[in-house]
This record gives C-alpha cells, structure tokens and sequence, in this order.
C-alpha cells in the first residue's frame, strides 16, 4: 500500500507538461467520460427496469432520452431554450463586465478592496432567489430580474479572480512598466490584464457557470418562462417525462457551456503562446 | 565645463518600517563618468538596489538629488534604461513584441520599432528567435531579451539590478562578457550591481563598495586591467590582489550586515 | 528594488488600511443604505425593525425548534460533503488515472443548476433525505476541486520526504497530506459552509416539515417581509461570520 | 505540526459540540411532543396561511385527532408537485393539495395515490387591488403555470376583459400590485381581509363569474389505505368535527386559526364572517357540480383533454355515508 501510493503520486508528479501529451489525455478523458456516462445511464436503466424506484418518480434513462429527442421537435421547448439563453447571454456579458470593473477598481484602490474582500468571499452564503419580491417592485415581472440576479452571480467570481490575478502580478511588470514610462491605460491593457490573464479566464468560465446555475434556479423558483421555469411546471403540472426530459436538456446545455468554455480557455491560454 | 555622467548629490533614501526608519541609503556623492562603467557590490540588503532605484528615477530620494547629463531625475526617462534582477519578459510577447514594448510606450514609430528590434535582437544574439514564445526560452536567453528591450530605447544610461543573479555560473560568465561586448560597442554608461566580487571586477572600470545599513559608498576602487577582458583574467595577480583588496573591505561588511540581522531577527 | 509608497497618509486614511475598519465602514455603509432603501419601497422593513422581529423571533420556542432543524441539515449536509468531497478529491488527487477518468464528469456536475434535481431527489431520498442530498451536492463540489487540485499540486519533495522516514499511508495523510493543503482545504470548507446552508434552505422552500426555509417561506406567501428579512438576514449572518472566521484563519496559516 | 494537530483537535471539538447542538431534532416532534396510537403522516398545502388547512393544525392541537387515536403530524409542501411527491414517496400518507395537481397526480399511471375527497368546495378566491387602481383591461396576476389559480384565471380571461400575468404568491401578487406592476393579485381569506383593511379593494370575486368548484382535493397513498383504511375514516370523523366548529363556533375557531395563520383574531374572525357560505366551505359533503365545473375548466384550460370521470377517479368509500353524492352514479 505505501509504495503503490507513492508510485502514483510520483507518476502525477513527474507528468511532462507537454502540449502533445495533453491532447493524448485529452482524448482518453473524452472516451472515459462517455464511457461512464453510457455506463452510468445502463446502470440507471438496470435499476429502472429491476423496479428499484418507480417509473413515475424517475423514469428510465431510454424513456428521458426518448422524451428529449421529441422535445427537440417542438417549438415550446426552443422558446423556453431561447428565452433562458438570452438571459444567461446577458448576465454573463453583465456579470463578467461588471466583475471586471469591480477587479480592477479593487486593485486599483487596495483599500477599498481590502473592505469588500471578506464580503466578496463569503457572498455564496446568500440565496439570492430572496431578494426577488424586492425585484419585482424595481423592475416588474420580466426577465431583467433574472437577468439582475444572474448577473450579480455571475459578477463575484469573476471580480475576486481578476483581483486576486491583478494582485498576483509580478511586481516586476509593473516596475518595468513605470521604467519605460507607460501610462495607466497601457499599463492597465499591455500588461496588467494580460499578466492576470488565466486568472481573469479562470473568472470569466465560473461567471459563466454561475450566470447559467443562477438564471436556471431564478427561473425554477419564480420566473414564468424559460427552461427553469418549464421543469418546475412540468414538476408541478405531474408531467415526469416531459419534466425529466427537460432536466435531462438543461445537463445537456451545462454540459455543452463547460465543455465548450474548457476549450476556448485552452486556446487563449496556451494556443497564443506558442 | 559641460556637466556630463551621473551626479549623485547627498543622495539619502530612508523607509518607515514598523520596527523604526531604515536608512537604505545614507548621503551618497558620487560621480559616474560619461560612458564608464561602474559597478556597485556591497553585502545583501545594504541598498544597492535602492540607488540604483534613485538614479532610475523609479524611487525618489528622501533627500538629496541625482542629475543624468546636468538634468536631475525626477522620474522614469526613456534616457534611462533598466534590467531587472527578476525575469521581466512578457510571456503573452513574443521575443520582437518585448523588444518593441519600451518603444511603443516612449512613441517610437512602427517601422523604426521593428528596424531597432531587429537591431538590438542581433546585438544580444537572439537573431532568430524574434517570433518565439517567452516561456519557451531559457533563464539567460529571457536576460538578453529584457537587455535588447532596453537597449533599443538607446537610452544614455543603462542600470543593471543583479541581471544574472538567477542564472547559473557559466550563463552569467557568458552573458557578462556579452554586456561587456555590447558596452564596448555602444559606450553608454553603465551602472551595475552584483554582489559578484569576481563579475563586477571582470566587467567594469570601478567598483563602488558599499556598506550596510546606513548604506554609504566605502571605497572606489579603480579597476587596472586591460581592456579587453579574457575570462581568463581571473586567474591573475593583478585580478587576485583586487579582489583581495575589495574582500577585506567588503568581508567586515557583510559580517556586520549578517550580524545585525541576526539580532533584529532574534 | 522593492519600491515602497511613502506612508504619506493620516490618522483616518491608515485605520481604513486595516481591514476590519474597513469593512465595518464598508457594513455602515450597507446598513444605511438599507436604511434609505427601506424608506423608499414597501418591501424592504427598515433595519431596526428588522432586528427588533429577529429578536422577538429568537425567543419564540417553536422559532428556535425551526433553526434547529435547519442547523441539523445544514450540519449532516456539510459534514457529508465534506467527507465525500474530501475522499473523491483525494483519490482524484493521488491517482492520474482517477483524474483522466472522473475529471471530467466532475467538472460538468458542478456546472449543473443543481436545483433543478430537486425533483429527482425528493422521491429518491424522501422528505428530510432530500435537503441533506441538496445541501451535500452543493457542499461537495469546492472541498473536491480544492483538495485534488491541492493534493495535484503538493511539491513533490514532500512525497520523497515521506517515502524516506518510511511513513504509512495514514502517517502521510496526517502529517504530509493535510498540513500541505490546508490552505485550499480550508478554502473549501469555508465554502461548503456557505453552499451547504444555501442548499438545504432552497429545499426548504419546496417541501418541509419545519426549517428556516419553510418560515421564509411562510412570511413570503403572507407578505410579512419583516420576519422574512429578519431569518435570512439570520441565516446570511451565520454563514457569513462562520465563513468569515474560516477565511481569517486561512489568510493566517503559512 | 503540532499546530496543525492543535488546529485539528479543535475544529474536531468544534464539530462535536455543533453535534451536541443541532443533532437529536426530530423534524415530526415538534415542540408539542406525540403521543402514541396509529400515525397519520399529512403533507398540505398553505397550512401556515389558509384557515380551511389550518384547521388540521387546531384538531392536533386540540387532541381532537388524538381521541380518534390517530397521531397525526402535518407539514407544509410549496406547491401541489412538493405535496402530492411525498405522498409517492411515503413520507405522507395523506394529501391535501391544489385541485389541479391532485387531478393531474392521480392520472399519473404508477403515481399509487387516491383522491378520496374534495376539500374546501367554496370559490374563494378574489383579485384584490390598491384601492382605486383601475385598468380599462385589468391585469390579474396568478400563482404559476398549471396552478389552481391559473385555471381560474383562464376560466376569467374567458369571460371578462382581463390580461393575465404569472407572478407567484399571494405575497408577491400583493406587492406586485401595489408597485403597480399588475392591476390586481390573487388572494384567499384571510389574506383579503388583510389586506382590504390596509386599503385593497376586491377587483374581481371568482365565484360571482365562475361559481363554487373545490379549492383542493384529498388524495391518500393506496398502500397506506389499503393497510389502515380506518385511520382515514378516523381522519374524516375529525374534519366533520373540526368543519361545524368552525360554522358553529366561528368566533373561538377564529381565535383558535388566527395565530396559526399570522393574522390578528378580529381579522380572522371579520374574514370567517365575510365568507360567503361558511358553511358549504367547511364540509366534506360532495358537491357534484364544483367538481364537474372543475373538470370543465380544465379541459377548456386545456391542462386535460377530456373530462374527469369522477365515478372511477374519486373513491368515496372513506367519507361518512351522509356526505358522499350519487350523482356520478356508481
């Protein structure tokens, strides 16, 4: 057992951080990963068709699969799709601006970012689906409340990341920057940003997600459209297929938006440098 | 006469730390002549660093003023170049766009930007490597970038802070007797600290020693060696009596240096 | 060359240097805003009035019974993710082959709105089972990503240093292991803290016996915002200074 | 090292003492304590707000359930999909849940649930304004999608000339309408009572354009009526009980209702008094007609395509002999 232990770690240790390698790895997660969704969906199957919980309260992976395909042929399910897009769309392009913003102001003025740090870090502590009754009387019964408190989600990952990669700079960078007289706006796009870049990616892919989750769980507690929305209906209305087939639909959507998101960061993280 | 070189006037640089005021540097009058070469060792930690910060223009003086050419420094200069002790390369640069970074900040035009690149990539022998990656340099070849960057400003004045202190024995062998061919063909002036006994008499025509906290200038120490400097001078009498000469000086230095650590850390 | 900034500021300017001036400025700040917001709109009870029903709240019996049940969950669910969390993490962090494998799959769960498996868990894990599953799934994922990401990135002269004294398996992860990611261990706790409470709450609201989430909800339907601010300004509060004092401790370790 | 075993031992200890703190709570208790007999586990929807479901609340508290030697616990599902769930699931034996829910539930092939009885057979739903907050076309808010108060408004839509606007509960329905967003909220007793008191004003009465259909109805979990089919009969004896002190004794039931549902004793009271026939909404006896009307509205809502067959989908067997109706035959 100690040395199977430390053979493993020591292989984790001595991986060569090779670009081609990657892409080796790459490959055998993506085959791993469906493998084990395939396999984990048969084993579902087993469980349903064995009888271990009843088709009506969660119905077989082949039934939910079934169940999608259909959706994707009717207009209800685009709408709802369409209307949770936009709304995730915004939030992230709110969100992330603002938590940009909010970084750079952070760091700019460390004393002002020193006061909202222990705010910022312990801030998922608070469900924002609270605070929709006060929404509902800014902005009335729409999608910008969503919107406001997706983005908010949306806005603290990507504002304590670009902080802490704004704080993270080689402070040489900055001497040379003063060195060779560069002004603030050069400072700030030539070398703090791109210094703080995979900070600031890392940031930019969890506002995403979050706007996503935070949108989606607005939607599934009070809004009145989108695919959030159309879960808690169908969940209501006792229409387990369709709700399960919509489920199934919104893991598909996270499962797309992290995947796709891994693959943009890996681009402009390493494919700019080589 | 025409005032030229670097004046240094009752220099003083004094910092507010918790534990009391720290005298980093302590009224330094000096003279560096128009294109020498003057290098400055002391013990760590005794203000090397911070003089040479003074003379760049990045950290003011508490008291006290520096003039480059009869005109006193009151900030960063494209007159002024510097290379750091840490790795300064942009690694989202490639070699050419670093080398160009100090001449877009200072509004050199795009075609000359790209001619003196070209130029300073030569000098420091990286032809070839204009389109590579930072990161996939070595240590002493990112040094010669951040070399060529603040050369092709072609500033009066190069300050080098310890720029091979990162880089293994026979790297800064090689590179300090490359800035020592580029000085020779460019006779700017240059200041450079090392706590290299050995590296500072091998490169310069002075060598400043200077003292622990308060940071003063001991002795200048005038460097008799021919001028064109063989690795191969370090096996000499007139080297090895220099350098003995400096040690002394220098040895009592850093024990008092070391000492006094100590006891602040104690 | 460290280039220091000369302390040129007063009094006032260095007490906001410190942290906790600043962000009680910071918290005045809110509070009074709160106060201005509260005079506006309807929804929002002023913060006097807000603490006076937290107080009268505290001392009701069936009041306390609720926080209780909500403090249970919120504690089963945190101490399950984070042993789960903790476990898979490990075994994502010492095994490449894990990590090639689970990664993945990992990475898209945890950007799932994990709400919307509310309906799934409910027949699943029944009515109490439901809110600990919901407060775990949201606890796991920042102890799991904190500790392999941790566990990946130990120096390796630690794992040499282990192998050398001859150290079992436990010896290593109590006295190499542990110490070396407590700073990101810790991070992830001070996280599930937080994401716990938030998702036993959110059950709360679809389906409880009794909780806190069930009074929020109850106050919400009757619009009684008051004793719905006052229990989710209880509930942040909680979670704030619990996770609050995690991350003070975390900025100490070195 | 030591300092991190240190900080270990007292994280550990830490823990512990939250154990020692929080653990040992048992959600069903309450601080009321049980006493033993049959349990009857019922999941319910607005038994924190409505009077018609607080009174389960006021038999426990009475021990009018105990006497009946049943020990019966009663918690609050959001929403008819949470409330008829754990019925499914086994955590509750008994349901009481929006009529549509219930009626959509039961339809469900394995959803192993019964309705048993309608609940509330009163129209008493109202969309209440800010006083003097008119529209020429009102907008009427509702709960959500598939909800009871959705129907009704869609059964509104058709015969007045209204607009309609999802927004979620009687609280936010409020709000919404007095921040002008929508004309006029849902609202049941005593909601509107409340709020008429703090300046609303009745908009729209459902039951003046819809007539009277069950507010909800009661669906059991077939194995447990299938195991103590008596414990349900118990259960119904109780609500007759429970329905006449309420018509009978309105001011003490309004005393007894009105902590439990948030609101003042005078307002409870003024909101019993103010319904129109207390006495048709606090009584188990099938009314043929609500349920037909509220079959009707489904399927003109299109949330079903044909009309309930009440013979087969309500099982009366469990309410007292007087109060079933033959009207559906069978």
């Amino acid at each position: 057992m100690t040395l199977r232990l430390t053979e493993r770690a020591e292989t984790v240790a001595r991986q060569p951080v090779s670009r081609r390698r990657w892409l080796g790895k790459g490959a055998t997660s993506a085959v791993a990963t469906a493998v084990l969704i395939v396999v984990l969906g048969l084993i579902f199957q087993a469980c349903s068709a064995l009888g271990l919980w009843s088709e009506a309260d969660v119905p077989a992976p082949s039934t939910v699969l079934a169940e999608f395909g259909r959706l994707l042929g009717t207009g209800e399910f685009w709408g709802d799709l369409g209307r949770t897009a936009l709304e995730v769309l915004l939030s992230i392009v709110f969100g992330c601006t603002l938590g940009l913003f909010a970084g750079v102001l952070f760091w700019k003025l460390p004393r002002v970012g020193r006061a909202f740090e222990p705010y910022l870090v312990s801030f998922y502590a608070v469900p924002l689906v609270l605070f929709y009754p006060v929404m509902i009387v800014l902005v009335g019964i729409n999608a910008s409340s969503v919107v406001i408190l997706a983005s908010v989600m949306a806005m603290i990952p990507m504002a304590l990341n670009t902080t802490v990669g704004l704080n993270g700079i080689p402070p040489v960078y900055l001497k040379l920057a003063r060195s060779v007289g560069a002004g603030p706006r050069r400072i700030l796009f030539s070398i703090a940003l791109p210094a703080a870049g995979p900070f600031v990616l890392a940031g930019l892919r969890m506002g995403v997600v979050y706007s996503l989750i935070g949108a989606i769980a607005m939607e599934f507690t009070t809004a009145q459209a989108g695919l959030g929305y159309r879960i808690r209906y169908l969940y209501e209305t006792f229409e387990s297929e369709q709700m399960f087939g919509y489920i199934f639909a919104v893991l598909v959507l996270s499962c797309v938006i992290t995947l796709s998101l891994q693959g943009v960061e890996r681009v402009l993280s390493t494919g700019g440098r080589r | 006469m025409k005032p030229s070189g670097i004046e240094m006037s009752e220099v003083s640089v004094r910092f507010d730390t918790p534990d009391g005021a720290v005298h980093a540097v302590e009224s330094v009058t000096e003279h560096v002549p128009d294109g020498s070469f003057v290098s400055v060792v002391g013990p760590s930690g005794c203000g090397k660093s911070t003089l040479l910060a003074v003379i760049s223009g990045l950290q003011r003086p508490s008291s006290g003023a520096v003039a480059i050419g009869g005109k006193t420094v009151t900030g960063p200069d494209p007159s002024i170049g510097v290379v750091f002790q840490e790795d300064s390369t942009l690694p989202w640069r490639t070699v050419e766009d670093n080398v160009r970074f100090a001449m877009q900040c200072n509004g050199v035009g795009k075609g000359e930007q790209r001619s003196r690149a070209r130029e300073a990539i030569e000098l420091v022998g990286l032809a070839g490597f204009e389109n590579a990656y930072p990161t996939t340099l070595s240590g002493g070849m990112r040094q010669r970038v951040a070399l060529a960057r603040t050369l092709a400003v072609e500033p009066e004045v190069v300050l080098m802070d310890e720029p091979f202190a990162a880089l293994d024995q026979q790297t800064r062998i090689f590179l300090g007797a490359e800035v020592r061919r580029i000085w020779e063909r460019t006779g700017q002036t240059v200041v450079f600290v090392t706590h290299d006994l050995s590296e500072a008499i091998l490169l310069s025509q002075q060598v400043w020693v200077m003292s622990y906290r308060p940071g003063r200038i001991l002795e200048v120490v005038g460097v008799d060696l021919p001028a064109q400097r063989d690795p191969a001078i370090v096996s000499s009498h007139e080297f090895n009596e220099l350098h003995n000469r400096i040690w002394s000086v220098l040895q009592a230095e850093s024990m008092r240096g070391f000492q006094q650590q100590e006891a602040a850390r104690a | 060359m460290t280039v220091h900034a000369p302390n040129r500021g007063g009094m006032p300017k260095r007490l906001l240097d410190n942290q906790f001036v600043g962000g009680l400025a910071l918290f005045i700040v809110v509070i009074l805003a709160w106060q201005l917001c509260s005079s506006l709109t309807f929804v929002i009870p002023a913060p006097v009035r807000t603490l006076e029903v937290l107080g009268a709240n505290l001392t009701d019996a069936s009041y306390i019974f609720d926080l209780r049940v909500t403090a249970q969950s919120v504690f089963q669910a945190f101490l399950i993710g984070t042993l789960l969390g903790g476990l898979i993490g490990l075994g994502l962090g010492l095994s490449e082959r894990a990590r090639l494998w689970f990664e993945p799959l990992l990475v898209i769960l945890n950007g799932i709105p994990k709400i919307v498996l509310y309906p799934v868990l409910l027949p699943l894990f029944g009515l109490i089972g439901a809110k600990v599953a919901m407060g775990v799934l949201f606890a796991l994922f920042p102890v799991l990503i904190n500790v392999a990401t941790g566990v990946r990135e130990m120096p390796r002269v630690y794992w040499k240093l282990a192998s050398a004294v001859q150290a079992n398996p436990w010896q290593k992860l109590i006295y190499v292991i542990l110490p070396a990611i407590r700073r990101p261990l810790l991070a992830g706790l001070r996280l599930a803290v937080s994401l716990s409470v938030v998702g036993v709450v959110l059950s709360e609201f679809f389906a409880t016996r009794r909780g806190l989430g069930r009074v929020v909800l109850q106050s919400y339907n009757h619009g009684d915002y008051p004793v719905m601010v006052a229990t989710v300004v209880l509930l942040i509060a909680v979670a704030f200074v619990i996770s609050i004092l995690l991350w003070r401790w975390e900025k100490r370790l070195r | 090292m030591t300092r991190i075993a240190r900080s270990v031992r007292v994280l550990f200890g830490v823990l512990v003492l939250l154990l020692a703190a929080t653990g040992c709570v048992n959600e069903a208790d309450g601080p009321g304590g049980r006493s033993g007999g049959n349990r009857l586990n019922i999941s319910a929807t607005g038994t924190d707000s409505l009077p018609f479901m607080a009174i389960l609340q006021v038999g426990i508290d009475k021990g009018w359930f105990a006497k009946e030697g049943l020990d019966v616990s009663l918690y609050s599902g959001g929403g008819g999909g949470n409330t008829l769930r754990v019925l499914t699931t086994g955590d509750a034996d008994l349901a009481i849940a929006g009529n549509t829910s219930v009626v959509l539930a039961s339809r469900q092939h394995s959803a192993n649930l019964t309705v048993v009885a309608p609940w509330f057979q009163l129209n008493d739903f109202h969309w209440i304004a800010p006083r003097g907050q008119h529209a020429p076309k009102p907008t009427l808010g509702y709960s959500s999608g598939g909800s009871s108060t959705e129907l009704l408004v869609r059964g509104l839509q058709r015969k007045l000339h209204v607009e309609t606007q999802a927004v979620g509960g009687m609280g936010d329905n409020w709000t919404a309408a007095r921040a002008g967003k929508i004309t006029a909220g849902w609202s049941m007793q005593p909601f509107t009572t409340e709020k008429i008191q703090q300046g609303a004003e009745i908009l729209v009465d459902a039951r003046k354009v819809l007539g009277d259909l069950p507010a909800d109805l009661v669906a059991v979990n077939n194995d447990y009526a299938n195991r103590k089919p008596e414990n349900l009969r118990a259960f119904f004896r109780v609500v007759r009980r429970l329905d006449d002190f309420v018509v009978h004794d309105t001011a003490a039931a309004a005393k007894a209702l009105a902590p439990l549902t948030g609101v003042s004793a005078p307002t409870m009271t003024r909101a019993l008094t103010d319904t129109p026939d207390l006495a048709k909404g606090y009584s188990l006896r099938v009314d043929p007609d609500g349920l037909r009307r509220l079959s009707d509205l489904m399927v003109s809502g299109g949330l079903i395509e044909h009309p309930v067959d009440w013979r087969t989908t309500l099982d009366q067997r469990y309410l007292p002999a007087g109060l079933r109706t033959s009207a559906f035959g069978g």
